[in-house]
């Protein structure tokens, strides 16, 4: 065991833990519909450590590229770098809904109890027509949501955003509870796991509930229920989220040297670090997919 | 001019100015491609220019395109799957318009990316509405009447129909065309293909306009033949400060000082007084970011993705 | 009238007419959903004589090719020739019911005074199941006739083909009369002309009965109404059909020197007249095109 | 073994041999690309060779594959759009099975070429069925029950629908492919890349394998993406006596030979005796054709249609 725990890095920041514990979702020769952020540089730590063969795709209608950068969103150019297939938009989202997409990737501004996902309005006192708070929507997250075989959540831990039931379902998670993703034909099997800055969450088989699976280094069991509006199980063989190892934070800091994803870096970002990041990434990650 | 006879030109190039003007009217509905890069956003401060009002935008996930033309007030109903900025951050005209009725109040049917895509795709194959197993069962179905769940007449569980997009114009942004109008995406195409054939009128924008014997190089590239276009507009830079597949990198740095210049409403109408009504066309915005900057995007992009065409 | 009397072939055949009367159907930049056969070869003539600009398509999903040869197939490699763009089968006939296709060719063993014609069975006293003769079936004719804006028949003049009433509507003309493609909302026009060894056939406004329109040189109108089984109307404008012109009957005489098209010359065609047909074609279209 | 497992192989060579008998079995449906040209040919003799049973042929308009297979008694049914050789003649095969019922009584369920296509499609996209403006009011409608015809929900008039095809196994001739599966046709792909994705199981057999850094140099080009793909089986000259864009042309001359051979019943069998029995596989198939004439076949394209590829 020692010599495994020597791996792990030392100065790691929870940013790079949460990529971390993204990337370790992926197995290798899986296809992962990916998006922006967090999960999406999880996808490349995958790539460039224990998932060499995984096949990223995009809601562009890139597949399989393995850029030597950043993806700084689902169109990017880092998305057609050496890609194995480029098509349309219709022609991804046609294959995830054929069944050839293993793992999508979710988020949202509220999550309940079974993993159905809300991105699209607060209403808060207000209606779906006059809501609090107005979010972005569901882009392809309902799609994915039905369509790929599993989905992964990332999620900020509150208790305002962990309800018993969200305001509105963009994404389905299980729906109501056992048989009704079935009774809609949704082709996909629903959120495989939820990963907070706190604590991973999986699903009850039979329940189809959420519950809490591992603890990040230093957060109690205690404290997650805290910030979980229903009255959250809890694993018995209740695990530790394992930090980063010293390859992926290393992978994670070159990609993101500027930290866009893993920090404050981009309210501040100049056009000099910018092109600076660039050309650094190109250098050292072409090194390693070679 | 009737559709038959732009669509048989055999020169459709004109100034952006033209097209805008010559498709772009009042209380049309208009859609553009791009999808988390190559976006549309030379044509859009040309429209924001010229002020056409009671649009209607139909659209997976526009970026500047829509919060842009929500905030100018120009925009009246929106049919899309999502309105943001992606890594830059959130649209806060449409939360504006949404959350405060400013600059006025819009009408919204949400929908999916691919549902939307499906939407075009039906709308460029001639039929009235496509089947998806995306949207039954979850809000979006619950909130918008365009979508309709049928039991599947083959047996099956229920299913989700989209109607066909049909937009009155639509405006994509690719790599090439010629001046027949033949265009080719040399990335990804998001679905700027369908989007081309579902509208009535098409505009293409093109980084740069090429010989027909340069498109027949490389046929099946050509993702949009010349008889589904009416006008042909180069564009270099069109996209800014979005990436352009084997052309440009994204201008990310530029993107979050337009975020932080359009946070407020203030701020917004400051901005659009600098670069689109301060810049009299597309050209003078290319000055006003720099030449210098923008051909260093062009620069780095070399680095990593180089085309053979 | 002399000058232009003149131009016109004095030593043509009959198929060298109809490949003549198919071509002058077809105007300049219009879009033709070209099959295989004479009307095929007639598309050619068309883009090389008064027609430069029209687009070729195929059902294997080629658009606008310019070919040095005949197109054997409407998957030969002619069709990828100079195209301007390749696609796929489905794109090409979604953009034919989108509306994009001013016209279509159609042939078929039977075909009624709507226009309707049957490619499909000779019932001959049997039926559908169990017919007198099995032919090939729609293809993709029944889409052609749908949605091709207009589209042009090629025939057999024959009694027994020129019916009240096929036996299989394999691809629609007007079905029962006027008003019925607009029931079923067929994005086409409907058949424009008939083109068979003996005349030409146009459809009226009203009634939508194919009438006699013109008499290919040495037929009389009493000698087509003999082949045709219902009460056959004529133009009270008759025409004679002009013979293909002088230039015409080259362009068709090197496209098809071994007469694949134009005579008998299929069933006895070696492999060395067929390469020199290919290497001749070359050669000599190259130029017209260039 | 797993669907997952297969599709995700890092390797997918075999022989034909080998992969016909391990995804064709008796009672299966079948499918093949090839649109006028590019035909599957090689496969369907190995078929014959391999003697599997009660075929269901899904197809849009298959050549030698229809002809042979009916010919052999191998097929039970077929749903197509059409059946014959094109410019070389009809299919004799087909006409004594359906006119005679030798060798025995096939099943007919008649489609178009374009809705076949879109039957694919729906297979491909994972969807129940498709709609379409093509069939309604026809005879196609009338005689055939898997054509349903309902009033357009979002208040149009009459359209039909057709239900997705999703054969057991497909099988797909390209140009090239890598040993991953990714597939590239250079020319046209009918309907190849529907078909690919529709089956269960996916056989690709190409002109020739490639690298997968040949692959990534023109990515928009692959239409069949690795995660679709059962098999890679390298076929040189596998559509033969058909043409295969930027390959060889077609060789009409063998064709009517072909033809005049297998007219009538007892031809057929010779025919069959000689070239699917008297060859233990394709490249027995290539010599006895003679490599000097397929050599002049693939010479003669290269002067018509040169790939950069």
């Amino acid at each position: 065991m020692s010599t495994t725990e020597k791996k792990y890095a030392e100065d790691y920041t929870l940013q790079e833990l949460l990529v971390a514990a993204a990337a370790r979702e992926i197995k290798d020769r899986e296809v992962v519909f990916v998006g922006v952020g967090i999960p999406c540089l999880g996808a490349l730590v995958a790539k460039l450590t224990h998932a060499p063969d995984v096949i990223l795709a995009v809601e562009s209608g890139c597949i399989g590229p393995s850029p030597y950068r950043l993806m700084l969103g689902i169109g990017d150019n880092a998305c057609v770098e050496n890609a194995i297939c480029i098509t349309s938009l219709w022609r991804a989202f046609s294959d995830q809904q054929r069944g050839y997409f293993d793992i999508g990737m979710l988020g949202g501004a509220q999550v309940d109890k079974y993993g159905n996902l809300n991105s699209t309005v607060i209403f808060g006192g207000g209606s779906y027509e006059k809501p609090k708070t107005r979010l972005p929507g569901s882009g392809g997250a309902n799609d994915i949501a039905i369509s790929a075989k599993r989905t992964l959540i990332m999620m900020n831990q509150q208790k305002r955003r962990f309800l018993e039931k969200v305001d509105y379902i963009t994404s389905p998670g299980y729906l109501d509870g056992p048989g009704c993703r079935e009774k809609y034909g949704y082709p996909g099997g629903g959120p495989a796991v939820i990963i907070s800055n706190m604590a991973i969450f999986r699903f009850d088989e039979k329940t189809k509930e959420a519950y809490l699976d591992s603890v990040h280094p230093g957060v109690t069991a205690e404290a997650v229920r805290k910030e979980v509006s229903w009255d959250l199980q809890v694993s018995p063989d209740l695990k530790t989220t394992p930090p980063p190892t010293n390859e992926e934070a290393n992978i994670i800091r070159t990609l993101d040297s500027q930290k866009v994803y893993t920090g404050g870096g981009l309210k501040n970002l100049t056009f000099e670090n910018y092109i600076k990041m660039l050309n650094s990434s190109h250098e050292k990650i072409k090194v390693m997919f070679e | 001019m009737k559709e038959e006879d732009t669509k048989k030109s055999l020169d459709k190039r004109m100034t952006l100015r033209e097209a805008i003007s010559k498709y772009v009217f009042d209380g049309c509905s208009i859609a553009f491609s791009g999808m988390g890069g190559e976006q549309v956003v030379a044509p859009t401060y040309e429209i924001v220019r010229q002020g056409q009002k009671n649009l209607t935008l139909m659209g997976d996930s526009p970026c500047e395109v829509g919060d842009y033309l929500v905030g100018t007030g120009q925009i009246r109903r929106v049919e899309v799957a999502w309105l943001a900025f992606a890594v830059a951050g959130v649209s806060p005209n449409y939360r504006r318009a949404v959350e405060e009725g400013l600059p006025h109040k819009i009408e919204v049917r949400e929908f999916s990316n691919y549902t939307m895509g499906l939407r075009f795709l039906a709308g460029a194959m001639g039929l009235p509405f496509m089947v998806t197993r995306s949207l039954a069962g979850t809000s979006l179905e619950k909130y918008n009447d365009m979508i309709k769940v049928i039991e599947d007449p083959y047996g099956g569980k229920k299913v989700a129909l989209v109607p066909a997009a049909k937009p009155d114009v639509a405006i994509i942004h690719a790599n090439r065309a010629d001046i027949l109008g033949n265009t080719q995406f040399i990335g990804f195409s998001s679905n700027g293909e369908n989007i081309a054939r579902a509208a009535a009128r098409t505009i293409v924008t093109c980084e740069k306009i090429v010989s027909t014997d340069e498109i027949k190089k490389a046929p099946t590239l050509t993702s949009v033949p010349q008889y589904a276009v009416d006008a042909v507009v180069e564009v270099p830079f069109g996209s800014h400060p979005w990436n352009m597949p084997y052309a440009y990198a994204y201008d990310l740095p530029f993107h979050m000082k337009m975020m932080a210049g359009i946070d407020t409403a203030d701020g917004f109408k400051r901005w659009m007084d600098e670069w689109a009504f301060g810049c009299k066309d597309h050209e003078e915005y290319c000055e006003k970011v720099g030449w210098a900057r923008l051909k260093k995007l062009a620069q780095i992009e070399r680095k990593f993705c180089k085309s053979k065409l």
